[in-house]
């Protein structure tokens, strides 16, 4: 098995990422790849959360939705919406919540919402879902998302979920904020100032290539890497247990 | 006394023009028979509240019946966008149409303060979001313990009815539901009319024989609808799967204003009832939509004389 | 990786002098053989926390292991006075033992908030009650909606160790409850360590064909004990009935300290384990006690492949 | 089946205050047998919730506790006790909610928590339970009470669940406080300035025996009348069905 599409080396470094984490909070398309990739390799342990109000979901087959029949069935627990997220989420039991990004700027603040005035968008986007309480409450933070000029902007037109506010977090959240972002480019990480910072350029990735696709003169981080490539294995996952029709990873 | 009744004269009976109407279910048990029944009795003015509007009001949208919509999350669910609402939105057609936008949890702790009767309901959320700034109902709140400690609090969502459908309810009302529960107890609980439609009715005896799964009481019904097959495309747990190549076509006929027009004469204006939309969808499609059994176990009340 | 340990060691693990422990369950599925174990260990100084503190905590009590008691409802139910709390609190015997006192709704409120990390939590009680004047810790909260609406809020509760009585768990500490639920769940969640007790332990595949039944997760669980009839006097709906006729021989015993301490040493310290103590009862007390079969049906949740 | 006891008296006369109502939180004890009786007499639609998560609940047996098994098995529905107080009761869904009493005045302020100074009690009583929402919340509230001067009191020592606060109730309560005290001696009601009133005495108990054990100058309703005795019928399903060991009624 030889070459890779960019979502599937977006979702095998997201995987990794996950590495010694307890408790993720799971969104549809590559995150659910991607955790469900890190239970077979990195993270068997790991425990998945969905917002629809499963907790130790064995789903049979790839949802396409966030509220798949296939999550119930076989689960260890069925909550309803109040408890999951005033419980799991609020509570603090999430050790990792997953975004993803329509835009998103040098702090972490994601839009969801629209692109345009708010008023009169010339954009609507479906708005925050859980996002906006994940990005609060969740103990981590990954963004998953494709990075272009359109995506990696200056200012976000609309902040649906919160990033490091300039650095700045409210005294008593449990929530670190974004601490990593997987782009079909690299792994971004932020530094002390909550300013992202790339850390690693996905193989075959020129540099000049990531900071031509982010709106702002991104840092690079002293010790940038190469991700190292997805593995036979992985791919073997992704492509004939995870996502065998190739929905979300092509 | 039985609550039994049709869907048109339960909707003849529970909802009026400029009503505010919650259909719910989260992906799992959204009621499109009640919601394409709204749209055959050519409702108009009605405040649409959903977490996720989902295609119902996509449609709802798309044939007038809404002037508002109170939502969390607007999209096609594993597709992409609702294009009836995102073209009112973006003006492109029609009317514009109001928003009133919260995120998930907060739309969850409306129907939990509408059901307890709470002027307000307490969150961590909305911190650093500009949810706030387009939406003034999200307000700031202190802790009464530590005045430095600030949520925010989002308003009571008392809807004027509300619609959810159940895997089996009794002639009372008295409602049973496995696998996603949603918000479907919180939102009847704060509905001031409720509708249970449910896929099968079942004698008392089935469901006092587990009462834990008793999700809503008869006490707040006000009338219960048999329609199997009635949530199509959505789906109920252990009865029919979720048709997610409808919600893959929706995205096309929803694109094109003429063609969902045409959707809308032929698959709900162009049917008398759910029942003939489910036969018209063909057994073939519901042989596909066929899950395959995976029962519970028993649990034993005991009786105590 | 299984969670399965002995009473004497998950208590000798998780409870600490001068901890907060909640022993929860509303008459139904009180962990006697927690509060047991706890006596037989010594523990002092401790914080105890009930809507109802019921004969267990008119044990520990007289048994010396409390120093304070959080709860709404203090008495023997159906049956009269918990004696050994009353000697205390009414000054005529041992040191003056401190209450911080609730209604029921406050207290399960409390938990509620301790388990979705709220700083307080607003409810529609206490007005013009004394209540409020004997527990600063209900204090008024005005509605940010509109500051003439007057409510009572109440802090969270977060015991260091919550004990709840299940019917049956997994390894991994997924518990399921039918019957009354009373605050289990909610307790639970607020607690910084759980102890999950269990009539009987059973396949993840038990748990697993029926979720909706699991009212706690293994995720918040630290230990899991297998306690068969650990409950006694308490019961556990389909295991076994209340034995309200011990319900009503309490009242003696606990009115004379030398019977209760006599009984202490014969049920309680001179037993090696609440297994001993349930031999102990003999047969012929469990026979009257075991209820008739009362079965719930089976419901299917659909396989999706 | 001739005479009857004082409390079969006061179950009776409860009963009959329930013809017409929908829904009745109950309590244990007397509450309990008179709210079943009403079911069997004046009012078959009436509908029972427990405090302990029980709605619909048809005991095959009279239950001691309030949280008594014989409740849950065949109820339509059992909650958690979150929703039943949050939902049912603080929802007002609850028509009428009985109370006891230790020590009553004439507003219907109820002390079930201290004889004696809080700080240092002659008497510890169990406190409120759930009394002081029930008495806040439920539409209509109904004490039964034995009357003496010890419970018939000018000041309560503790207002645990507040009465009409001396004819004032707070905007937007739902609650009309309480509006029916039975006792052992009579029914009683309360006049527009929320004071109690007199307003039948049951057969044989002269007025002046309510005056001498009530300690407060008692409001006589102009149109006192007697409490119609229990009838046969009523007796025999008290003794027969409801409380055959006579454990709340002898």
């Amino acid at each position: 098995m030889t070459g890779w599409t960019p979502t599937e080396m977006m979702v095998v470094a997201s995987a990794r990422q996950l590495a010694g984490e307890r408790v993720c909070f799971v969104g549809v398309g590559p995150p659910n790849i991607a955790c469900n990739l890190a239970r077979r390799t990195v993270s068997p342990g790991l425990q998945l959360v969905y917002e629809a109000g499963v907790f130790g979901a064995r789903p049979a087959r790839l949802p396409l939705s966030i509220g798949d029949p296939s999550l119930a069935t076989g689960s260890d627990a069925i909550h309803g919406m109040f408890e999951l997220f005033a419980f799991y989420l609020q509570g603090g039991l999430v050790d990792v919540g997953f975004l993803g990004a329509s835009q998103i700027d040098r702090h972490g603040n994601i839009n969801t919402t629209v692109i345009g005035e708010y008023g009169a968008p010339k954009v609507r986007l479906p708005g925050s879902g859980g996002a906006c309480e994940i990005a609060i409450n969740a103990r981590k933070v990954f963004v998953i998302t494709s990075q272009s000029r359109r995506s990696f902007v200056e200012r976000v037109d609309f902040t649906t979920s919160p990033g490091h506010l300039a650095g700045r977090r409210p005294e008593g959240w449990i929530g670190a904020g974004p601490t990593v972002v997987v782009t079909d480019l690299g792994v971004h990480g932020f530094d002390a100032s909550g300013e992202m910072e790339l850390r690693s350029l996905h193989p075959g990735v020129p540099l000049d290539r990531v900071r031509a696709e982010t709106g702002w003169e991104l840092r690079v981080s002293e010790d940038l890497s190469e991700t190292p490539p997805p593995t036979g294995e992985e791919l073997r996952l992704i492509r004939e247990e995870l996502d065998p029709e190739g929905v979300a990873t092509r | 006394m039985s609550k039994v009744t049709s869907m048109p004269d339960a909707v003849r009976e529970l909802v009026r023009d400029g009503d505010t109407v919650a259909i719910e279910g989260f992906t799992h048990l959204i009621s499109f028979a009640a919601g394409h029944e709204i749209i055959r009795q050519g409702r108009r003015d009605l405040t649409l509240c959903r977490l996720t509007p989902d295609l119902i009001y996509d449609q709802m949208v798309a044939a007038g019946c809404a002037r508002r919509l109170v939502f969390s999350w607007l999209g096609n669910p594993g597709v992409g966008s609702l294009h009836a609402v995102r073209r009112r939105v973006e003006g492109r057609e029609g009317d514009p149409l109001e928003l009133e936008e919260y995120s998930h949890f907060g739309m969850v702790c409306r129907y939990v303060a509408g059901a307890s009767r709470l002027p307000f309901f307490p969150l961590r959320s909305y911190e650093g979001s500009d949810l706030p700034k387009v939406n003034p109902r999200i307000v700031p709140i202190e802790s009464p313990y530590d005045p430095g400690e600030r949520l925010y609090a989002v308003p009571p969502l008392n809807p004027d009815v509300v619609v959810v459908h159940a895997q089996r309810a009794d002639a009372e009302g008295n409602a049973q539901i496995w696998g996603l529960l949603g918000v479907q107890r919180e939102a009847a609980f704060a509905g001031e009319r409720v509708l249970v439609v449910c896929e099968e009715l079942v004698e008392p005896e089935v469901i006092r024989a587990d009462p834990n799964r008793t999700v809503i009481p008869g006490l707040i019904v006000d009338a219960v609808v048999v329609a199997p097959r009635g949530c199509h495309p959505s789906f109920a747990q252990g009865y029919y799967d979720r048709d997610n190549r409808f919600y893959r076509e929706w995205d096309a006929i929803s694109r094109d204003p003429e063609r969902l027009e045409a959707w809308l004469d032929e698959w709900v204006r162009g049917v008398s009832s759910h029942e003939e939309y489910a036969e018209k969808l063909g057994e073939e499609r519901w042989a596909e939509l066929a899950p395959g059994e995976a029962w519970s176990g028993r649990v034993n009340y005991g009786s105590y004389e």
